[in-house]
């Protein structure tokens, strides 16, 4: 048994008697154990992991389980990148739960109730321990079950607070189904292949591959598409993904967030790169524009979201979308045969990921830290939080800064590297094909204009969210939140610094997960220690001379200013209201106002729904009493595509019910005619 | 990195700070011309400052240290552009620290700094400012990513001195479809970024027509110095890349003195003349509607793209 | 815009050269030297001292080219130019610009009836004189007060 | 018995027992529905004797005697007593008029002719080419239960449809193995039973047993 | 065809195959001579128990492919061990249900002394008729056996003879007796084919027989057969045409009758059509055999799929799942490969347990809210934690999810018909399935969740603690699903040679 296998063992033991430790204990008790637990679980993940990356393999079969099929395990440097995200997650979520959970916060609604009851806390680790296996799965049979149980685990985990609102419940049935939905378009996809290759392992599939026809294949690498995208919040199969990211307990936001919907990426990278070896141009035109519309549609919706979770999770289905589209990219360079660029622009996608685990992670954890200590979600009754928190709020900002991708976060690196890939595309010599003439420049725009947008969603969710003056009196009375939910997100803040400041640390990563796929990646993509160097790419940026330049600016100004301002002191004073009273907290800006101008520029894509309540005074029309104003920005894709399919199916049903009528009569005539059918039918084929 | 080139570096920035409120002076003092007046003098943006520097700072209350730090940043970013970009030389030796795309990146920093404290005020006014300013900086970043990737393309790096570098090797392409199209599209940009007519007025006291102005409402003394510093800068710095990526003689190519002498000298008429052609277009143009801005950054967009499309097809 | 050029090109410099100036009775204009801010408070004026005031910063007078500015926040100004008798509406507003504008600072009362309430002396919405609201530091006489005047007052604090 | 006498004496009994099922389309009362049961009862009876006479076996010959008892005797009786116990003496219309009912009839024969072809062609013989007889029947059973409304025609609907079979069986192969005849008949008779108890529920519950009034159950 | 078997017969071996028969019928006496009373109930569940005791034996005894026969009527080898198994587990739980729900029924008045007494007798006659229906070697047997399920089960489904239950026990009487009646007549052409077939004359309808020499039989005459048992049988098994007495009947009949017949009932008649295709394939072509199974097979889900997309009644939503399951466990006869059968048995213990217990926790839901409209049944879940975690569970097995085995028997199947070229059907399937899914997860999720917004009805017993006689039985059986899921060797090897015995390679 090698360290692996140790530590992602060790790890599962300890979640399961966690899991048993959790159901038996009281509520204190228990946050402690169930925090743990899901740390330790996943810090072996980590190690697991770690290990992986650095060249050991572990695979097993372990025979007598599974009826119908057997398990069997096999972790390369790509499942070790993914275990060790969710790992290094698991460890934060763990630490940070031990706070969340514990007794006494607003969101306590009595015993038994919420995150802290007995069947969520035993469930917890469990859910991290699925989560953990799922890249070391070796064969079909033991992937599907690990997907599905990390699906189950994970609804339970949504479902936690279904006694405090309703929307838990409609988000989770959601969710159950669009998770089921993938899952039976994975099950198609891999079943297929398994069965047409004659083996259930990936290795197997991995070489029977090769023999499959075309069609075959690209009906796989669809079906694989589906799943994996349905789990990763590609559009227009996200619409579960705004819904229950918010409703879950935050910790388990952030595990779904940042780890989970990772696995998606996980899924298609093993399947179309490893399992099937690159394939057809055409695969990853469509993922990469598919990669398009969810990064766009993404921040849209994240830029006028106003439920800071639901802007959260909609900015997930954006930094999956820049993800897909760096690999969709990566598969057509590949399928051009430009091997190198390939290499880069995966790199870059699983930095992106990788980055986005970080700080995905920190956002939710600090919109939790909100949430506990105000019980407020909405951006518009929020703000003032700078002072009555200041470490959640700093820490929120590092996140925010890594999410808006902008320099000196860890977000802009892998930005930059997708940048760098796409605008490569033009070859040194010769004209480039049409595809790519038009689809990189479109790739390039699509990734820009994310990248405006997603400033404007991060300066709103951070600049309303925790600066300025609380809109409400609960933003008004929160205080800080407990130590360990302090220290969990200084633990992310203080992965993303890393990331962000020498990404190099994880350049030999990258170079070996691009090892693990021959038909598709050349090369190591980039080298360098402090400044990133892009090894074909004339292309380099070093994030940490930057951010020194910046110190070293803002030190000689600061020290200028002193000198220059020969001491004076700074002088608190009321803020400036034009000389009328004193300034409201009802004046100030709120997220809906900040997003005003963005609604109004995409309103033929967001078609916002307002509504203006004007009521007059009973005395006079003139005199108006008060103005309500309402905007809802409801998700047009979700509101095209899905309630017609709810309305068709809900209206066959009807049919179909109908022909139950309660008649014996009509029920025996099926009898008769069926019978008579099947009797002409036998008599007609003799 | 040899002290040559240090000092080239140093020669750069000190240069740029030096020029950027004699920019903003020039533009005030061409428009009070064109329109009929005497006009208070280039120099009379640096008195400003002087005397800012020397004044009180005040705090809105309930600002955070969001707010205080802001204009810090928002320099600090700018000077790191200054710092790194072939302003004069495209022998720095920081060149290497940031590309286009970085470069970019951190103008993008300082405009969200001011953002958040404008947000941090409190104020409808702070927030109606940042608003509207990361609105237009949201939609000017596809305009300026775009025209990166044409001008990059053809070099195949993104690194500015490379282009550079690479236009005055082959002066012909100044004049490629691509060249001219990224050109104005990037123009456009410029004066989105840099607040100028027709996107936002710099010199209006209506309230409800500012962008930039609105989010910086409550500074006062050096808080306020440093912000009008930095934003002369970034003027100076947008008008010197827009130079330097399609008129790019004049650069140095080395870090000897001499050559660096050449390229600040370059350098400083090739912005006063932009800044004169700036301002003097103002003139003539009225501010667009806020919601008129978009379209313009569309346009913008648009002539990115045909640069982008250009730069493959016809290269 | 042909015919705008032409405007420009035709019309020329309309400014009035800068007169003369006594240059003995200013004080030291201190931090102020070459830039003054202004944020103009109407603290119940009739609007006349608002025309001059409004023609002084015009072309002709162009005020500006003596570093003086209009400015859209009291925040940002180094001088408030007060007007009118300070009515009871505007006495508080007034107090809190004056309370808004970073040191140090002058206060320029423009009028007569910054001076002594003129015509409205004693109305029933007028609180008192500008000078007992805020500290004045120079006054401007006139009804209204000519733009010469106004302007040779802010080249005062200027030092230009 | 001589080769043609057997033939026309089955052929014959064989005709009554499609003639009996028509009827009792035909037919509204259901106290001549009854009858037509006996009679079709003792048709089958008779069927079956006539081929024991034909094979000697004394086995079929005490089939034939089960047959009598259980079909012509023991069965219509107790469907006489539903009927004694309830008020109703008329089929209510059924939910296909006679006329049209007595053409499906006609139809359903040819379609049992149709399908019962595998069988004959299987072993073509004189009992085999009666088999679609037996299809026919058990078609014509079924409709009855598609289309009368009254609990007891729907019985009388299931009793036609086994006859059909026990016909077929009887024709095809001279009946089952004598153990499952035994079941099978006890099973027809325990239903019936089970039937008619239902059928005195359903009277007493609803206050009538016109089957299609109990819709109470549908989705 | 059928691998070689050994045949063991001693009178260890005899007593296997008798006892499970024998113990209900002795419970049944027990009970007609004692009345209802808990002794009955113990007896009851004690010849379940030893139902599934003998199953077990049995299992380890024909597990290597040897069958046990008593003469030529009775037979046990692996495939029946694997029912008999089933029958017995599902009886526990389905009789440990009872002890309280009679319990219960007699408390509110719902049913008198007799009834009980009738109730205590019919129940172990149910299972003597379906354990004789999985040991018949006989074919005509089976049938009778089959038959003798409807008669016995007929007053149990009316027990509390409310008007709905009277019409339902019409419905399920008349509709089932149509449809075995079927059955019959395809077992006189099966009889036919068989004497016209040389084979003998009083071993025409054995099982043993007709497998051995299912070559020779007339095709024509076979596929007539053929289509008309499993219209017949699959009348019993809830399937599609003859398929609307059973959620009338399933949602009136007691709980732990409902367990029964959607647990044991439906598979037993499926049992009879996986032997009846032993003998189709091998006489007449199987892609007939295989094209008319799957088309009723699918039929079925579609139509469970869309009856359940709308249904209010969480009774019959159970009902409806039952026909779904059955139609799924039809697939895999239909696609007939090793794994296919091997997946449709495990789908059948899996779905047997675990809507066993379903019903069981219906049934409880049921007494507590005196309603079963799914609209009136709120936060479960916080009413009542053990019951609607169980219900929930129980559900999310039915779902289809891990670690529950239908998850792998779901797979198995997909598997096995890709690995057959059905790829089509399979997609079919999965979609139909799909809809199944959210439509059971959706109304399922307004019964289990979020806080009851209304007090319930009075109703004569709040929503307190499970008695532990439901609670075990239900819980144990999740439990045993589960286990069966995770672990591969208490059911694997059995699996294996009972798909021998039916499944083509």
């Amino acid at each position: 048994m090698n360290l692996v296998a140790q530590a992602l063992l060790g790890g599962t033991v300890f979640a399961l008697a966690g899991a048993v430790g959790a159901a038996l204990t009281g509520p204190r008790v228990r946050a402690v154990v169930a925090g743990v637990s899901t740390s330790v679980c996943g810090a072996g993940g980590l190690l697991a992991g770690i290990a992986l990356v650095d060249g050991q393999t572990y695979s097993a079969t372990v025979p007598g389980l599974l009826p119908l099929g057997t398990a069997a395990v096999a972790g390369d440097a790509l499942s070790g990148v993914f275990v060790a995200l969710v790992g290094a997650v698991a460890v934060i979520a763990g630490i940070y739960s031990i706070g969340y959970t514990s007794p006494g916060s607003p969101l306590d609604h009595g015993p038994g109730s919420g995150a802290g009851s007995r069947t969520v806390q035993a469930v917890l680790p469990l859910f991290v321990t699925t989560m953990v296996w799922v890249p070391i799965a070796g064969n079909v049979t033991t992937f599907l079950v690990l997907w599905e149980l990390m699906a189950l685990t994970s609804l339970v985990l949504v479902l936690a607070e279904h006694r405090a609102r309703p929307q838990v419940r409609t988000a989770a049935a959601w969710y159950a189904s669009m998770t089921h939905a993938g899952f039976v378009a994975i099950l198609l996809a891999l079943v297929l292949f398994s069965s047409q290759v004659g083996g259930d392992s990936f290795a197997a599939l991995r070489v029977g591959a090769a023999e499959l026809p075309t069609t075959l294949r690209s009906l796989i690498f669809l079906l694989a598409l589906v799943g994996f995208g349905s789990k990763a919040g590609i559009v227009p199969l996200h619409v579960w993904l705004p819904r229950a990211h918010p409703e879950a307990p935050s910790h388990v936001s952030a595990l779904m967030s940042a780890a989970m919907v990772t696995l998606g990426l996980y899924g298609i990278l093993r399947v179309g790169f490893d399992l099937l070896g690159g394939g057809q141009r055409w695969w990853w035109v469509l993922v990469l524009a598919a990669g398009a519309v969810s990064a766009l549609y993404g921040v849209l919706q994240a830029s006028v979201a106003v439920d800071l979770k639901r802007l959260l999770g909609y900015s997930t289905t954006e930094n999956m979308g820049l993800i897909f589209m760096g690999v969709g990219a990566a598969g057509i360079f590949a399928a051009d045969g430009d091997r190198p660029l390939a290499t880069l622009l995966l790199a870059a996608s699983v930095l992106h990921a990788i980055n986005h685990t970080g700080f995905k992670t920190l956002l939710f954890l600090g919109a939790g830290s909100v949430l506990r200590s105000t019980g407020l979600r909405n951006l518009d009754s929020l703000g003032g939080l700078v002072s009555r928190m200041p470490i959640t709020t700093a820490l929120f900002g590092v996140g925010a800064l890594a999410a808006a991708a902008l320099p000196p976060g860890n977000g802009f690196v892998s930005e930059w590297l997708l940048l760098q890939g796409l605008i490569h595309s033009l070859p040194a010599a010769g004209s480039p094909s049409v595809l790519i003439a038009v689809a990189m420049p479109l790739a390039v725009g699509v990734v820009a204009l994310t990248a405006g947008l997603g400033v404007a969603t991060f300066v709103k969710a951070f600049g309303v969210g925790f600066l300025a003056r609380p809109r409400s009196m609960a933003a008004g009375n929160a205080i800080e939140s407990p130590v360990s939910m302090r220290a969990a997100m200084a633990l992310a803040a203080t992965g993303c610094a890393a990331l962000a400041i020498v990404p190099a640390i994880v350049g030999p990563t990258l170079n070996r997960v691009a090892a693990t796929f021959p038909t598709v990646c050349d090369g190591a993509p980039l080298q360098g220690g402090v400044t990133l160097q892009l090894t074909r790419i004339a292309g380099s940026m070093s994030p940490l001379l930057i951010l020194c330049g910046l110190f070293a600016a803002a030190l000689v100004i600061v020290v200028t200013l002193r000198i220059a301002g020969r001491g004076l002191p700074r002088r608190k004073a009321l803020v400036w209201g034009c000389g009328g009273t004193r300034l409201d907290p009802r004046m100030e800006y709120t997220a809906t106002s900040f997003a005003e101008p963005l609604t109004r520029v995409f309103d033929d894509v967001l078609a916002p729904e307002q509504d203006i309540d004007v009521t007059h005074h009973a005395e006079s029309r003139y005199l108006i009493e008060s103005v309500q104003y309402r905007q809802k920005v409801a998700d047009r894709v979700e509101v095209a595509l899905y309630p017609p399919l709810l309305g068709a199916a809900t209206g066959w049903g009807r049919l179909a019910g109908r022909m139950q009528n309660g008649s014996v009569h009509r029920y025996l005539a099926f009898g008769l005619v069926g019978l008579i059918i099947v009797l002409v039918v036998v008599g007609v084929t003799s | 990195m040899t002290p040559g080139a240090m000092a080239g570096v140093l020669l750069q920035v000190v240069l740029l700070i030096a020029v950027a409120p004699y920019v903003v002076g020039v533009m005030r003092q061409v428009r009070a011309r064109l329109e009929g007046r005497a006009g208070a003098g280039i120099g009379q943006p640096w008195r400003d400052l002087r005397k800012q520097l020397a004044k009180e700072a005040i705090s809105p209350e309930g600002s955070s240290w969001v707010f205080t730090a802001a204009p810090v940043v928002l320099l600090a970013s700018t000077l790191v552009i200054a710092a790194v970009g072939p302003f004069i030389s495209t022998a720095s030796p920081l060149d290497r620290v940031a590309d286009l795309f970085a470069v970019v990146a951190l103008l993008l920093l300082g405009t969200v700094a001011l953002a958040l404290a404008g947000l941090d005020t409190g104020t409808a006014f702070g927030g109606m400012g940042a608003s509207r300013e990361i609105t237009v900086a949201a939609l000017a970043e596809p305009t300026i990513l775009l025209v990166g990737f044409a001008l990059s393309a053809r070099v195949d790096s993104s690194n500015l001195a490379a282009i550079v570098d690479r236009i005055q090797d082959n002066p012909a392409q100044v004049l490629s479809p691509a060249s001219v199209l990224a050109a104005v599209a990037l123009a456009v940009v410029v004066v989105a970024e840099a607040g100028r007519l027709p996107v936002d007025n710099p010199s209006t006291h209506l309230e409800l027509t500012m962008i930039h102005e609105a989010m910086v409402l409550e500074y006062s003394g050096r808080d306020l110095a440093t912000i009008e510093l930095a934003a002369a800068l970034r003027l100076t710095v947008l008008l010197g890349l827009w130079a330097n990526l399609f008129l790019p003689w004049g650069v140095a190519t080395s870090a000897s003195p001499s050559a660096l002498g050449i390229g600040a000298a370059v350098f400083v008429g090739k912005v006063a003349i932009l800044a004169v052609a700036l301002a003097t277009a103002e003139v003539f143009m009225a501010k667009l509607r806020l919601f008129r801005v978009p379209e313009l950054l569309a346009g913008s967009f648009l002539f990115g793209v045909l640069a982008v499309s250009s730069s493959f097809f016809l290269a | 815009m042909r015919s705008l050029f032409r405007k420009i090109l035709t019309t020329g410099r309309v400014a009035q050269p800068a007169p003369a100036r006594a240059s003995d009775q200013a004080a030291d204009p201190g931090v102020l030297r070459g830039s003054v801010q202004i944020r103009h408070v109407d603290a119940g004026s009739c609007n006349g001292c608002e025309l001059e005031i409004a023609s002084a910063f015009g072309p002709v007078y162009d005020a500006e080219r003596y570093g003086a500015r209009l400015v859209a926040s009291p925040r940002h100004a180094d001088v408030l130019l007060v007007t009118g008798p300070v009515t009871r509406n505007m006495e508080d507003p007034l107090r809190k610009a004056f309370e808004a504008t970073p040191a140090p600072k002058r206060v320029v009362a423009v009028g007569d009836c910054a001076h002594n309430c003129g015509v409205f002396a004693g109305g029933y919405g007028v609180v008192g004189t500008v000078g007992d609201i805020v500290p004045v530091d120079v006054e401007i006489r006139g009804c209204p007060p000519e733009p010469d005047v106004i302007v040779a007052a802010l080249r005062d604090l200027t030092g230009r | 018995m001589s080769n043609g006498l057997y033939v026309q004496l089955l052929y014959l009994a064989v005709g009554g027992l499609l003639l009996s099922s028509v009827l009792v389309l035909w037919r509204r009362e259901l106290s001549a529905i009854v009858r037509l049961l006996i009679v079709q009862g003792t048709l089958m009876a008779v069927v079956a004797l006539l081929l024991a006479i034909e094979r000697d076996s004394i086995e079929l010959v005490v089939v034939a005697a089960e047959v009598v008892a259980l079909k012509a005797l023991l069965i219509p009786g107790i469907l006489r007593r539903v009927l004694r116990d309830s008020a109703e003496a008329r089929e209510t219309e059924p939910l296909i008029n006679v006329t049209a009912s007595i053409l499906t009839a006609a139809v359903l024969t040819l379609v049992a002719y149709g399908i019962s072809r595998p069988l004959v062609r299987l072993a073509p013989s004189i009992e085999t080419q009666a088999v679609p007889v037996g299809f026919a029947m058990v078609l014509i059973g079924f409709f009855v239960l598609v289309t009368r409304r009254r609990a007891l025609s729907q019985i009388v609907g299931f009793l036609l449809l086994d006859n059909g079979i026990a016909t077929t069986a009887f024709l095809l192969t001279g009946g089952v193995p004598g153990v499952v005849e035994l079941a099978v008949s006890l099973d027809v008779l325990l239903i019936v039973l089970v039937l008619q108890v239902l059928a005195a529920r359903v009277r007493l519950t609803f206050g009538g047993t016109d089957i299609d009034e109990l819709r109470d159950l549908h989705d | 065809m059928i691998p070689a078997l050994t045949t063991g017969s001693g009178a260890a071996d005899a007593v296997l195959v008798v006892a499970p028969l024998l113990a209900p019928l002795a419970a049944a006496a027990t009970a007609a001579v004692l009345r209802w009373r808990l002794a009955t109930g113990l007896v009851t569940i004690g010849a379940a128990g030893i139902i599934l005791a003998t199953g077990i034996t049995a299992a380890t005894r024909t597990v290597d492919g040897t069958a046990l026969t008593i003469g030529n009527w009775l037979r046990v080898d692996a495939l029946t061990a694997l029912m008999l198994i089933v029958i017995g587990a599902v009886g526990i739980i389905a009789t440990c249900a009872g002890l309280g729900h009679l319990e219960g029924e007699l408390e509110r008045g719902h049913i008198d002394d007799t009834g009980a007494h009738l109730y205590s007798v019919l129940v172990p006659l149910f299972l003597a008729a379906m354990v004789l229906a999985v040991l018949a070697n006989n074919l005509g047997l089976l049938w009778a056996a089959i038959e003798a399920t409807t008669i016995v089960t007929a007053f149990l489904v009316g027990h509390r003879r409310t008007r709905a239950a009277l019409e339902a026990t019409w419905k399920y009487v008349i509709i089932c007796s149509v449809g075995i009646a079927l059955a019959y007549l395809g077992t006189v052409l099966v009889h036919y084919a068989a004497q016209q077939a040389g084979v003998a004359e009083h071993g025409s309808l054995d099982w043993t027989q007709l497998s051995a020499h299912a070559e020779d039989l007339d095709p024509g005459v076979m596929r007539l057969a053929f289509a008309l048992l499993v219209l017949g049988f699959g009348t019993k098994a809830g399937l599609v045409p003859l398929h609307s007495w059973l959620p009338d009947a399933h949602s009136q009949a007691p709980a732990p009758v409902s367990a029964l017949m959607s647990g044991v009932l439906l598979p037993v008649a499926v049992y009879a059509l996986l032997r009846y295709r032993v003998i189709a394939i091998a006489s007449i072509s199987p892609e007939f055999v295989r094209a008319l199974l799957l088309t009723i097979a699918l039929a079925s889900l579609l139509l469970a799929a869309s009856l359940l997309i709308t249904q209010r009644d969480y009774k019959r939503l159970l009902a409806y799942s039952s026909i779904e399951h059955m139609a799924l466990v039809i697939i895999g006869v239909a696609i007939g490969t090793r794994l296919a059968i091997a997946a449709a048995l495990l789908h059948i213990v899996g779905h047997g347990i675990s809507k066993a217990t379903l019903f069981c926790g219906a049934g409880e839901i049921l007494s507590r809210t005196g309603t079963t409209s799914i609209a009136e049944v709120r936060g479960l879940l916080t009413r009542a934690p053990v019951l609607g975690g169980a219900f929930a569970l129980g559900l999310a097995a039915l779902l289809g999810l891990p670690p529950f085995s239908l998850f792998f028997s779901e797979v198995g199947l997909v598997r096995a018909g890709l690995t057959a070229g059905l790829g089509w059907a399979m997609a079919v399937m999965l979609v139909l399935l799909l809809m199944v899914f959210v439509a059971i997860a959706v109304k399922a999720s307004g019964m289990l969740f979020g806080e009851p917004a209304t007090q319930p009805r009075p109703t004569v017993r709040t929503l307190a603690a499970l008695p532990f006689a439901t609670a075990a039985p239900i819980i144990a059986g999740l439990g045993v699903v589960a286990m069966l899921g995770i672990v591969d060797w208490p059911l694997g090897p059995l699996l294996h040679s009972a798909s021998l015995i039916a499944g083509t390679p």
